[in-house]
């Protein structure tokens, strides 16, 4: 039964679960993607594997809340608890099917930028904290999921930096896409879903373009371009994003009972 | 031939202004707050910086005018976002300018793993097609002589010191780490210098038992710091729980370059050393973020 | 879900001819004797071993004539000395030809390193003059694109098959490891697929109470084998001790080939499996091999 | 006291301590160099530490004989246990000072083979085991001492397979020595020691040839040469080895009180 009264965020939960496939490698971030690896795992996905790059590898969800990946209940019931480089190896080997990060800003490609606002040879606009290992998942893992605030000022034609590479640009040698992945020698991988507080997005890989697949209930494709720096483009199905279960959100409600993220 | 030493002779000794420093390389947890702390009193200054995610201490460092390098993947506020210092030191030079080398977890990670191989680099296929690379001269782009397919060549990096930070140790430095590990054993092999901080210290007998949980050679370490709640207010597993609160205080008050005096001033300048600092922070917060819940690791049996 | 097996089965899954696998990857303990006795009732052919110091197990795969092709540091008898099969072999032809790319303990380990890290290669100045980049085709020689120098370029290798064998695992396949490690690490990462032969089959929560100690990622196991003195006559830190007398013996019997296959018939081929071969080794030698005095691991708390 | 009862190898296992200096990280092999270490430590090098390319670091010796460096004692008190690859990149990163190994072959110029004897192309006459570790030591310690039975047909003046380098060949570009590991790249290192059944040669590094340096008592300069198939150069100071002490010789036999490894 679709539920009435949820978050955003909840519901942003509910559509990055979706991506998770049952016995999948996840890499895990912080926040709304460990909530919906937590939802995954109870519902369609009982044997995925969570990975993070602190060197940890789990097969269940913590028990608690976690600030940080490194927090202590995420160590305890751990499948493996190893380096961070052995670990993010793995992933460059091809080990990890679906990856998640997040950005400060995104553009039509699906590149993101987490370093740089402005003028990254000179004094910038904003310095943002960098890669972590937002640049390694984007670079290395099967799939990618971007999960993002929804505002015209991070939805840009073309980002300042490319931390993160979704689909790179059309150039001379070719389009943006699946192509230009090869082009630059990435291994694999490239963005499959944008899921953002208002919408949700998937890749077209020949030409590296996102596509609106679904819009949030209560948007509409109108206020979507209002708040995207780019002319969108629809997918052939594009549709209202399906709500969340009452099942969904308990469960989203039990592992994160005060909101902390998904408020 | 005991390698004890207080956290101030440690520091006087084996850092030298100039010096490049890797810290903070267990990512969130064991983050070693004492020394960076003292790092500042001393006011070494045109420090460079290692690490992978750094949660906050990096940003105390730039804030204080220490650093003139950044060679990590993230300098900011975990469990918060943005780190001000930083910001301020990058967008406006206040204190100081800072250069920044940009790498990934992985890359750093692989620059020190580079280093603790004697190997000149290691290929990668990560952030081909970033502009980190670009960015960041220590990276090469080429092509593999196997089959000409593009490579990133991550240059090997040797911190002139590394800052472990381990739960226990013995006075020669043969150390225990457990829970997350990071990017702790690249870091202390591929130091020229190796720092230890305990938690506890402990005979020799106790490490030898288990050798495999001993996180590198002893030959290799040159002071052995016992420092009690050296890394709060992050965790050390099986000792004391991240305290998010100072995480979150720090963030709201150094928004601006006043208020990150002010916090310097309360909790680092006015601070003679850790001893000091735990008293400050008071029994009851100590109590809270104490362990409430063991978890013994299974047996394991060495014997013959 | 259970990945327990009988060797009978997880072999004849797994063990496809012309295999490629890892054995004996941590060195001269944990070597998986009853895994290769397994291979040779099932006839397996056309192998290819990839190991570093190959005490005994390679030599009789390779008299079995289970092998056509070496990936190895060292083949032949740790205590002992030269393997007969092996000079047989490469000698004579006997039983069969086999081709031998060498390498050293350490670029073996690069090899299945590199794999496990998905990089194409890492270079190193080890061998650089030696023969064997010459005679192993698996090498290139180049030059630093950093400076120029020479380097030995030693490409990822990537094992069909790793058997790592270990102290104890739950039946999922999170294992335990102790002791010496050698290269079980890197096999295992870098292999395709996983067969783990346990001393011990342990709950879950024992794992799991020390991740730490886990030696690899259960995801990439696909058989899990039961098998106590499943490593005999080479030791198990905790489990048993190394039985020098049968590789002295082993060395004595093989000389010919005769010999050789007179020993197998006794140990490998008239024995159905690894238990009817431990009720052969009877109960005096096996208690004579068994840990006299037990060395526990100091206490290890994950507590939060 | 010097003793007058001694085995051959006995005084190898001194001589070999003796290359040993006090702090030093020493890769120590199996059988003679492993009583070496315990020599050394016992007498003129208590701060000496032992490496094993199993993984393992030791300031001790094992308190019981090995048979190999992976039995379970050589574990027992170890300072760290560790991977083999881990370990031999310390060595290659050069914290190794000295490193031991032996061979079946040997030429003047210290180059070693461990692999093959015969045409290696092709059937040869003898498969030896291959390197195991002794390439790489022999590659990236910065000293090397070999440890080798003094036969004539093991001291050639020139190996068939060069498995571990010592100072090469001299070639169209200069001589053998240390001239000739820069030019194919090594990083240091080289033999400075060869301890026999017979005889001490330390080496030239300028011309990478082995020098004769000391004699065994009960053996002559004419006995060695014999035994060697070049022409034997005596350094300056060439004379006889000096034996072992009545001290040394105690302390061997307690390592290794039924002489399986020094009879």
């Amino acid at each position: 039964m679709p539920a009435t009264h949820y978050s955003p965020r909840e519901l942003m939960v509910v559509c990055a679960a979706r991506e998770i496939r049952d016995g999948e490698n996840v890499f895990v971030g912080m926040r709304l993607p460990l909530l919906a690896f937590a939802l995954a795992k109870r519902t369609h996905a009982p044997n995925c594997i969570g990975l993070f790059e602190a060197g940890i590898v789990r097969d269940t969800p913590s028990s608690e809340l976690l600030y940080t990946m490194g927090d202590a209940p995420n160590i305890t019931d751990a499948l493996w608890t190893t380096g961070t480089v052995t670990l993010l190896g793995l992933m460059a080997a091809g080990d990890v099917q679906l990856g998640f990060i997040g950005g400060a800003e995104i553009d039509r490609y699906g590149n993101l930028n987490t370093s740089v606002i402005g003028n990254w040879r000179d004094r910038p606009r904003v310095r943002l904290p960098g890669s972590g290992g937002g640049a390694d998942i984007a670079s290395l893992a099967q799939r990618l999921a971007i999960i993002m605030p929804h505002e015209r000022h991070r939805f840009r034609e073309r980002v300042d930096f490319v931390t993160s590479p979704g689909y790179g640009y059309p150039d001379e040698h070719g389009p943006a896409g699946v192509s230009w992945r090869k082009r630059v020698g990435l291994p694999r991988g490239g963005p499959v879903a944008l899921i953002t507080t208002m919408a949700v997005f998937i890749f077209d890989p020949e030409t590296g373009e996102a596509l609106l697949q679904s819009y949030h209930p209560g948007t509409s494709i109108e206020q979507i371009q209002e708040q995207t720096d780019w002319p969108l483009r629809l997918a052939p199905s594009c549709r209202e994003t399906k709500p969340p279960t009452e099942e969904e959100l308990r469960l989203i409600r039990e592992c994160d009972p005060h909101g902390v993220w998904t408020a | 031939m005991s390698k004890l030493m207080t956290m101030r002779d440690a520091v006087a000794h084996y850092v030298p202004d100039g010096a490049s420093i890797a810290a903070g390389v267990a990512l969130e947890p064991l983050i070693p707050f004492a020394f960076g702390h003292e790092l500042i009193r001393q006011q070494k200054r045109e420090l460079t910086l290692i690490g992978p995610i750094s949660d906050m201490l990096f940003d105390q460092l730039i804030g204080a005018g220490c650093v003139s390098r950044i060679q990590a993947a993230w300098v900011g506020n975990v469990s918060e976002g943005l780190g001000h210092c930083y910001r301020r030191a990058i967008e406006k030079g206040v204190p100081r300018s800072l250069m920044v080398q940009e790498f990934s977890n992985h890359t750093i990670g692989l620059a020190l793993l580079a280093a603790s191989l004697g190997a000149p680099f290691i290929p990668t296929r990560s952030l081909l097609g970033s502009d980190i690379p670009r960015q960041n001269p220590h990276f090469l782009l080429s092509s593999s002589p196997l089959d000409g397919s593009p490579v990133l060549l991550v240059p090997a990096l040797r911190p002139d010191v590394a800052l472990i930070s381990v739960q226990r140790s013995d006075e020669q430095g043969n150390a225990h780490l457990w829970g997350n590990l990071g990017i702790s054993q690249e870091a202390m092999l591929a130091a020229q210098t190796v720092i230890l901080v305990a938690e506890e210290i402990v005979a020799r007998e106790v490490i030898a038992s288990d050798p495999n949980r001993v996180i590198g050679p002893s030959y290799k370490v040159r002071a052995v710091v016992h420092e009690p709640w050296g890394a709060h207010p992050s965790a050390v597993q099986g000792y004391y729980n991240r305290d998010h609160a100072m995480f979150a205080d720090y963030h709201q008050r150094t928004r601006t370059q006043e208020g990150y005096r002010a916090w310097l001033e309360e909790w680092v300048l006015s601070v003679p050393d850790r001893a000091a600092y735990v008293q400050k922070l008071g029994q009851e917060r100590l109590a809270s973020l104490r362990v409430r819940e063991h978890r013994y690791a299974a047996q394991v049996d060495y014997g013959y």
